[in-house]
């Protein structure tokens, strides 16, 4: 997106005179909390600690104590895994692409995005290995020299699976944990006890700017975002590849690898929206965070909103187009007047029409409805997942088999725990990590127009 | 059952937990010992613990060595016999010839034990009612023996006894005349019972023999009374459907039900294999008010009211004697039929009525019990005025016991206080009895009441006296087969509960109590002419040779000439024209019977033939009494009859005649056993003696509350895919026919390439498959598939591995029923082994889709990924939870544990124990060697499996038929099952 | 990352893992050397099922008891057997070959293929108390159902404790029995788990 | 004996500028220390083209290879019958050594920073020097080792730097 006719209308960084000042500014959450976070946390980490315990009343009592069944093999877990793979998607694409973009704008929200991505991932690798039927051998998965003398089936979409969510959880990890590497010198040198110094000074690994070290880091830093610039198209198409290799209708669709990027982008934005909005009210970084930002996110969500509705769109084209009676009966009548309907049409809404009003340039900078929005949109995301999963499977080839699905409390548990388990890691790393990329900050400051006022 | 066995033995300190199970047998020293012919039963449930070590959650610290955890099993043991039994090699199944008993008659049957331990029951190929096939209640008592629910001790007035002291109690006070003495008992075929019984009569003249049967079946049923009336004895009616090319059944289910269901299906299906134009075929006519197995193969089916069977029968006697010119045997019929006149179905009517006179000697007209003796005499009339008397019906001498009296005599005895003692010999009358006898209330009036019976039921509740029975497998005994043909019980295992059987009682009673092993050989020799002792070898040889083959072979009692007394006629109550408003019907139920069997865990989870319900009864109603009533599935709806009010949940049955409302007996028990405990609604009440299955209904009023059913088929339509190809007899002209299924389109893939040895395949025949769902508890006996409860079937997670999909056709109130047994259809190009990420499911040399447990992980992608949905996965730990009885398994087949996927095998434990045996014997391996559970027990023999290589095989012969289709061909999997298509044999007229 | 999952590998296939040699104490001190190698009793006076069923078997007391109602009648060692066979108990063995149970492993087969019983079971006839030999693992199965050449005997030797030939003659004469039985043993996972 | 000057700056163009004119004075083994990238330092304080690329690129393709090998090799090493496909399907190990590429490319990336910029070194002299923790914060500095026979801490050095604007110059590693 063209960033010509911004420039003038909004600045990126918003009355900073000088670096000392922004180290100041920026790294003063670490140093005095804000207490809300503090209040935040509390029923996060209750709400993680009930993700626990339904984790371990599964594992150890089976998994019959969720909804599943035959025909619906796959439920919650699955659609809460690519949700949540989804979600991740965003940060490793606005850090590494947007990177080799060069959109300066990516700065300030670069690292909450990544972090974001980690707990993510975290959320996202438990579910597989949750929903297994004996969670305890997930290792059968790995290759390694088993007196079995077996070795994992590598035609099937679950082993790329491991490999894939693995990948993608390591190498966001490095990214992110690079491109903290100077900033947790900084805290190094900036924080104000001793026990803190040496906590960052442990982290930050012997960090101090050298010339050396930024040249490895620039370069390296530059392999990194090229190298997770494809691996983030790969991880969701892999996904993807977990139904779309499938024979089940309502799986069995070419389209499903970008169709599924377009998605995993699109939730991963409105969830950045959603956990910066709030984050730069409460700790004032309108200065840092600027409604440019916030509008640029605005139009990406606008831009991946119309893929989705278009693959929305050239779903069901193809099911009819291909006369498949299997295909067609799913995506013609299975999901939009079938069993869970309602699911289907909630998902039409919230990911089809609500983007679409982004195109008015008002509601784009209006942050509560940008907030609702995203969180809608989330919503229609996850539905859209529960619909791919559950409608398909309810609606097999052999009608003697269709069957119906209902969640079970656990279920309900298992998802609400995890969206906790996600906030809390999150407010952890707000309140101990430098959540915004300061040193690149500094440079961008000598880049970009600086204002002096801050804008509501 | 297994917590329950073991705090039987705790004390002893005993190896429960040993792995290997034909150890389980060495825990003799467990029950107490006397003189056994018969290894004691084994108490523990073999492998439970083990198992759960090997597969359970612990064995996540084993898993990379690929091994048992052996430090958990240190106190693994292996326990030997003290003294081997000479026909035990442990590891090999042993065979017994036996008989079971169903409503007095005998069906032989052949038993697998393993080291004392019966597992599955199958058909016994000499006997003449099983034909080598098998039911599924005969399946089910395999289960019934290890009931945990099932009486443990005698007892009398609460206090535990000693039965047989207490026997000659009662013979002591009972006096000379015995005029107080009542023996209540089931029918029985059983020469001994017969003569224990002729011994109680001779030593207490004045003692009566009750006979009660709940089925109303034969002699003592409406057929009885009818034969009684016109012949002037007791007579059994034996069909030969393999002889009657047009078959009429009204309101009868003879392919499913009955004693001798089994050889009816097999004639049947002998004539229903028409894959050429020019076969001959039969034709079949149903009228039913609610869907049988029968009906769902007729080739015209009428869905009429129970009460007007009648009036039909005369309108086909009118149309036979009018428009066929058929002679009428007695004026008397033929003034019947000018008086009632009825105009209902007559198309249907027409063309029965045609085929019937142009196939005379050749048709089949079938009363079902259930109908008036009136509609029986009917019945005999037109078969004896189209010559079938004689030619596909022969009239034999009734085998069952003749009884001093029936229920109803027993009550007005009652009423009078004539009974002292009641001795109930089984049959749970307390619950079976018709509603207005209310046994349960006059019992009491005896004075002495003692119940021999399996469970502490209904009756055992309202005796004093109790004596548990012993199961048909743990004791001695005979029966005759509705033809007459004797064949003898034998134990597979001591009583496991120190049962009695019925002969015992009845013997302790007239003197010192004797063995029923005795009693059985004393008749034996005396029926067996001459005595001494060279006579008594001779009897012991030929006892032998009984023994060893389960049954007198060609010994069928000689038929008797009927010559029939119409005058009888007048004596039948001639049923008023019906009216309209609903009816009431009542049915034995296809699962539990009579009740007796609503203990069984397997028949109360197998899904009803027709509705596919499981644990509950409920009431039928057709699609437009629906609309008409304004409920829908499951609703609660209260129906007040004439003799009473039945509040039940509604099951919208496509086919259900439109007034008729069918309720099944047998539920809503309120006897001791837990499992039938809350399951369904008790309908006897409703029955009456002047209509033991039928009711008036007054009103219908639909209630604001709704029952869950656990249904296991929700949608009935096609949908239009080729799932199921139909097939005329007229449509069919081969071989110039190209086949009905297009071949394949190309595939990517390479052409699946088969190993050496044999391939293995299965070709299901469609056109004569009756849904009777024998091949189904077959499979779960023989693969040891848990019971997962109504709460599990509600949400879908029902484990059979074969299950019996049931398609309707055609406009919902009159519709054309279209079954499949679907199983794993073990593909070429399995969808579900290439997602599967550990290589648990994958392709053996000899095309099997092998499923290995201990590889899987649970990901359940390949149920996802199979079209046909025959997976199923172990949601919880059923084996060891809920599969109440693990001494009913199968020691050749796995226990799965919690989380792995499973499905159908094709049987390949005895696939290999086979190939085992032929490598070790050093025999080749013929391809008909492997026979699989559900094709051994399949009444109508509809499936084959053999090698498809191997090109006299019939596998390869039927594979390659045009009728031949695959499933979903255009999913690409290439199954090996391959189906026949349905071929109907339809009225021209009617088409 | 790869030093943890190496070194589990490398640990499950040690002794002390796979119960090789692990000796355990048996309600009788029965010592397979005197009725083998002493007495020379063939396998299968005792293991009588081992060449016509799955399960070689345990003898029952009785068989015990053919001989030792007749020599060492009063030995103290053999009490527990003349109790078990007075008190009708069977003598509960220690188990020292653990199968999964889901593995069904037929040994009369593997006995008519001219697998001996020391090539799994190892000199039994050395053993005061038996002890297991061989791994067990899946792995050493299908290592012989892979080249099952170099595990064959003549079938007249299977109960030869003394079977060794050298590698030649093993050779020749495993070729030969793969050649003249026909044998191809099964990779198939339903070959043992069903 | 070699000791060496620390000259702190205020600007990143001081800093800059002062690593340009002392190196063409012929100060060599300059290091800079900046909060943030400097662009156009490496050239200036003449840093040789670095070679991660180079190890990236080896690690990435041996990611590749590894992966392959144990696909095909694992198919082989047990080869059982699935669905149908043939032994070596290709297409389907495709993801799987695509992913691995990228794995073993990024841990080789990170590697090579901490190796290349001799990090995992938590204490070095310079954090002695009062005020050079600012390094990280918002000031620049420059060590240029000077080593003159006079024995005069670099007397030399400090001349030549004085036309470099210095905020300040400290003298480290005196023995």
């Amino acid at each position: 997106m063209s960033m010509a006719g911004q420039h003038a209308a909004d600045p990126l960084l918003i009355g900073t005179s000088d670096d000392a000042a922004l180290t100041q500014r920026v790294l003063r959450p670490l140093w005095s909390p804000h207490p809300a976070l503090g209040w935040l946390m509390i029923p996060a980490a209750l709400g993680s600690l009930v993700f626990i315990t339904a984790l371990c009343y599964t594992f150890v009592t089976g998994i019959g104590v969720w909804g599943n069944n035959i025909p619906v093999g796959w439920a919650f877990a699955i659609t809460n895994f690519v949700w949540w793979i989804g979600i991740g998607h965003a940060g490793t694409f606005i850090s590494a692409i947007l990177y080799l973009l060069q959109q300066e704008w990516r700065t300030s929200i670069n690292r909450i995005a990544e972090a974001m991505t980690l707990f993510a991932v975290v959320n996202a690798g438990l579910f597989p290995i949750a929903h297994l039927g004996r969670p305890w051998f997930f290792y059968w998965l790995a290759p390694y020299p088993a007196t079995m003398e077996l070795w994992p089936q590598f035609r099937s979409s679950l082993t790329w699976d491991v490999a894939a969510i693995s990948t993608y959880g390591t190498v966001s990890f490095l990214f992110w944990y690079l491109g903290l590497l100077p900033d947790l010198a900084t805290a190094r040198d900036t924080a104000p006890t001793r026990l803190r110094r040496r906590l960052y000074g442990l982290c930050a690994l012997g960090w101090r700017g050298a010339a050396s070290h930024w040249r490895s880091y620039r370069i390296a830093y530059l392999l990194l975002a090229g190298l997770a610039t494809p691996l983030v198209v790969s991880v969701h198409s892999i996904v993807s590849l977990d139904f779309a290799v499938a024979k089940q209708p309502g799986w069995h669709s070419t389209i499903f690898p970008p169709y599924f990027v377009a998605g995993a982008i699109f939730s991963g934005f409105a969830m950045v929206l959603t956990l910066v909005i709030p984050l730069r009210a409460l700790l004032r970084l309108q200065d840092v965070i600027t409604m440019r930002h916030i509008d640029n996110m605005a139009k990406v969500l606008l831009a991946t909103g119309s893929i989705v509705a278009y693959s929305y769109l050239l779903e069901p084209f193809t099911a009819w187009y291909s006369g498949d009676p299997y295909e067609r009966y799913i995506q013609l009548v299975g999901r939009p007047a079938g069993p869970f309907a309602w699911v289907f049409w909630l998902t039409i809404v919230c990911n089809v029409l609500v983007p679409q009003v982004l195109w008015l340039r008002s509601l784009r900078r209006n942050l509560v409805a940008l907030l609702i929005i995203s969180l809608l949109v989330q919503l229609g995301m996850w539905s859209e997942r529960f619909v791919i999963v559950v409608t398909s499977l309810q609606r097999g080839a052999l009608p003697s088999s269709w069957s119906s699905y209902s969640p079970t409390l656990i279920d309900a548990c298992l998802l609400f725990g995890s969206m906790s388990l996600f906030l809390f890691l999150f407010l952890v790393f707000v309140r101990f990590v430098p959540f915004i990329a300061l040193s690149e900050l500094k440079l961008l400051r000598r880049k970009e127009p600086v204002e002096t006022q801050v804008s509501p | 059952m297994s917590a329950h066995l073991h705090d039987d033995h705790r004390s002893d300190g005993a190896p429960h937990r040993d792995a290997l199970y034909w150890r389980t047998l060495a825990d003799s020293f467990d029950v107490p010992s006397g003189t056994r012919e018969f290894p004691p039963a084994a108490d523990t449930p073999p492998n439970a613990w083990s198992r759960r070590q090997f597969i359970g959650l612990m064995s996540a610290s084993m898993a990379l060595a690929g091994l048992s955890g052996c430090r958990l099993t240190s106190d693994d043991h292996l326990v030997p016999y003290v003294t081997q039994p000479v026909d035990v090699i442990p590891g090999r199944p042993s065979h017994y010839a036996t008989t079971v008993t169903m409503g007095g008659y005998g069906t032989g049957v052949v038993v697998t034990s393993h080291e004392g331990r019966p597992t599955k029951i199958d058909g016994n190929p000499e006997h003449p009612a099983s034909l080598g096939a098998c039911g599924v209640f005969e399946q089910a008592l395999v289960l019934q023996l290890y009931d945990p629910d099932r009486a443990q001790a005698a007892r009398l007035n609460g206090v535990s006894c000693l039965w047989h002291q207490e026997m000659q109690e009662v013979a002591t006070h009972t006096g000379t005349r015995g005029d107080g003495l009542r023996v209540l008992m089931e029918p029985t075929a059983s020469p001994t019972m017969a003569r224990c019984c002729a011994e109680v009569k001779q030593r207490w003249p004045g003692s009566r023999i009750i006979i009660h049967d709940a089925a109303g079946i034969g002699a003592h049923g409406a057929a009885g009374q009818a034969w009684r009336a016109l012949f002037g004895h007791d007579l059994v009616a034996r069909y030969d459907f393999s002889r009657s090319l047009i078959v009429v059944a009204m309101d009868a289910d003879p392919l499913a039900s009955g004693p001798s269901h089994l050889a009816h299906a097999r004639g049947f299906a002998s004539l229903r294999r028409a894959r050429s134009a020019g076969q001959p075929m039969n034709r079949l006519y149903v009228a039913e008010s609610s869907p049988t197995c029968t009906g769902s193969i007729a080739d015209h089916r009428l869905a009429v009211s129970d009460r007007d069977i009648v009036d039909l029968l005369l309108a086909l006697l009118a149309e036979l004697m009018a428009g066929q010119g058929v002679l009428c045997p007695d004026q008397r019929i033929a003034a019947l039929v000018a008086g009632r006149t009825t105009s209902a179905h007559p198309s249907w009517i027409r063309a029965a009525a045609a085929d019937l006179a142009a196939n005379r000697g050749a048709g089949l007209i079938l009363i079902g019990d259930r109908q008036p003796p009136l509609a029986h005499a009917l019945g005999h009339a037109l078969n004896a005025a189209l010559g079938n008397v004689g030619a596909t019906i022969a009239y034999g001498p009734s085998p069952l016991m003749a009884g001093d009296g029936d229920l109803a005599s027993l009550m007005r005895e009652l009423d009078r206080g004539q009974v002292d003692d009641l001795l109930i010999l089984g049959g749970n009358p307390v619950l079976t009895a018709l509603g207005d006898i209310q046994l349960g209330r006059r019992i009491s009036q005896a004075r002495n009441r003692w119940y021999l019976g399996l469970y502490e039921d209904e009756t055992a509740q309202l005796c004093n006296g109790f004596i548990p029975q012993a199961h048909v497998l743990e004791s001695w005994g005979d029966a005759c087969a509705c033809d007459g043909t004797r064949s003898i019980q034998q134990p597979l295992i001591d009583p496991l509960h120190g049962g009695i059987a019925a002969c015992e009682v009845l013997a302790a009673l007239v003197g010192p109590p004797r063995l029923a092993r005795d009693l059985v050989r004393d008749t034996w020799r005396d029926a067996f002419q001459g005595a001494g002792s060279i006579a008594d070898a001779g009897a012991d040889a030929h006892l032998a040779e009984v023994l060893r083959r389960g049954v007198e072979v060609g010994r069928a009692s000689s038929l008797v000439s009927t010559a029939a007394d119409w005058s009888a006629l007048a004596r039948f109550e001639v049923p008023q024209r019906s009216r309209d408003g609903f009816e009431l019907s009542l049915k034995l139920d296809a699962k539990v019977h009579d009740g007796r069997f609503a203990n069984n865990p397997w028949l109360q989870e197998l899904p009803d033939p027709v509705t596919k319900l499981t644990w509950d009864n409920a009431a039928l109603i057709s699609p437009a009494a629906a609309r008409r009533l304004g409920v829908a599935q499951g609703a609660l709806i209260e129906v007040r009859c004439d003799t009473g009010a039945l509040t039940v949940p509604v099951i919208i049955q496509p086919g259900q005649a439109e007034w008729t409302i069918s309720v099944s007996l047998g539920y809503g028990r309120r006897g001791a056993e837990r499992t039938a405990a809350d399951i369904g609604v008790d309908a006897y009440p409703l029955t009456s003696i002047s209509r033991p299955w039928s009711a008036a209904v007054i009103a219908v009023t639909s209630r604001p509350a709704s029952h869950r059913l656990a249904i296991t088929q929700h949608h009935w339509s096609l949908e239009g895919r080729p799932i199921l190809l139909e097939q005329t007899l007229a449509g069919i002209n081969l071989p110039a026919d190209a086949p009905l299924q297009p071949p394949p389109g190309p595939s990517l893939r390479p052409a699946p390439a088969h190993g050496p040895g044999p391939q293995w395949a299965m070709v299901i025949d469609t056109s004569v498959c009756i849904g009777c769902s024998a091949c189904v508890v077959a499979c779960q006996a023989e693969n040891n598939i848990p019971v997962v409860g109504k709460e599990n079937v509600l949400r879908s997670r029902e484990m059979h591995w074969l299950r019996i999909d049931r398609y309707y056709r055609g406009n919902e109130d009159d519709p054309v029923a279209l079954l499949q047994p679907m199983a794993c259809q073990h593909c070429e190009k399995a969808p579900c082994e290439y997602v599967c990420p550990t290589y648990a499911t994958t392709h053996s040399q000899d095309g099997l889709n092998e499923m290995t447990y201990n590889r899987c992980v649970g990901t359940r992608f390949c149920s996802n990924n199979c079209p046909y949905k025959v997976r199923r996965f172990n949601w919880y730990n059923f084996a060891d939870g809920r599969d109440p009885l693990p001494l009913a398994r199968n020691p050749e087949v796995t226990v799965r544990a919690r989380g792995v996927m499973e499905k159908c095998t094709y049987c390949v434990q005895r696939i290999r124990t086979t190939e085992h045996r032929s490598l070790v014997d050093g025999v080749p391996l013929r391809t008909d060697a492997v026979v699989t559970a559900c094709q051994q027990t399949c009444p109508t023999q509809a499936i084959t499996f053999g090698d498809m290589t191997d090109p006299a095989s019939a596998v390869a012969h039927l594979r390659a038929h045009p009728l031949a289709y695959a499933v979903l061909e255009d999913s690409g999997a290439q199954p090996r099952t391959r189906y026949l298509a349905h071929v109907r044999n339809p009225h021209p007229e009617l088409t | 990352m790869v030093a943890i999952p190496s070194a589990l590998a490398f640990a499950m296939r040690q002794p002390p893992v796979t119960e090789q040699g692990h000796i355990i104490d048996q309600p009788i001190a029965f010592d397979h050397r005197h009725h083998v190698r002493d007495l020379g009793i063939d396998c299968r006076y005792c293991h009588e099922g081992v060449d016509h069923s799955a399960y070689a078997g345990v003898p029952p007391t009785s068989r015990c008891m053919n001989c030792h109602n007749q020599v060492w009648t009063a030995a103290a060692l053999l009490a527990p057997v003349r109790w078990s066979a007075e008190t009708n108990t069977p003598v509960a063995w220690q188990r020292i070959h653990h199968l999964p149970d889901f593995v069904y492993f037929d040994h009369s087969v593997h006995i008519s293929r001219g697998v001996g019983c020391s090539t799994c079971h190892g000199p039994v006839d050395t053993m005061a108390r038996v002890y297991q030999v061989a791994p067990m693992t899946m792995g050493w199965c299908i290592d012989c159902h892979r080249d099952p050449a170099h595990a064959l005997r003549p079938l007249d030797r299977i109960t030869d404790m003394d079977w060794t030939p050298s590698a030649a003659e093993q050779e020749r004469v495993g070729t030969d029995m793969v050649r003249r039985l026909g044998i191809s043993p099964t990779l198939d996972c339903s070959g043992c788990h069903r | 004996m070699t000791s060496s000057l620390l000259v702190e700056f205020a600007s990143e163009e001081q800093l800059l500028a002062a690593a340009l004119h002392m190196r063409a004075l012929g100060y060599g083994d300059l290091e800079a220390y900046s909060p943030f990238p400097v662009a156009g330092l490496d050239a200036a304080l003449g840093a040789p083209r670095s070679r991660i690329p180079l190890a990236v690129l080896i690690g990435a393709l041996t990611g590749l290879a590894a992966s392959y090998a144990i696909e095909w090799g694992a198919t082989l090493d047990y080869p059982l019958r699935v669905g149908g496909f043939p032994l070596y399907s290709l297409p389907a190990f495709i993801p799987i050594m695509f992913e691995t590429t990228i794995l073993a490319g990024a841990l080789t990336a990170f590697c090579a920073v901490v190796v290349r910029s001799g990090l995992l070194q938590w204490w070095h002299p310079l954090d002695d020097i009062a005020g050079f923790e600012r390094s990280v914060i918002d000031r620049f500095f420059l060590t240029v080792p000077c080593d003159d026979p006079d024995g005069h801490t670099g007397m030399r050095c400090r001349t030549d730097l004085a036309a470099c604007h210095p905020v300040r110059v400290v003298p480290v590693g005196q023995p």
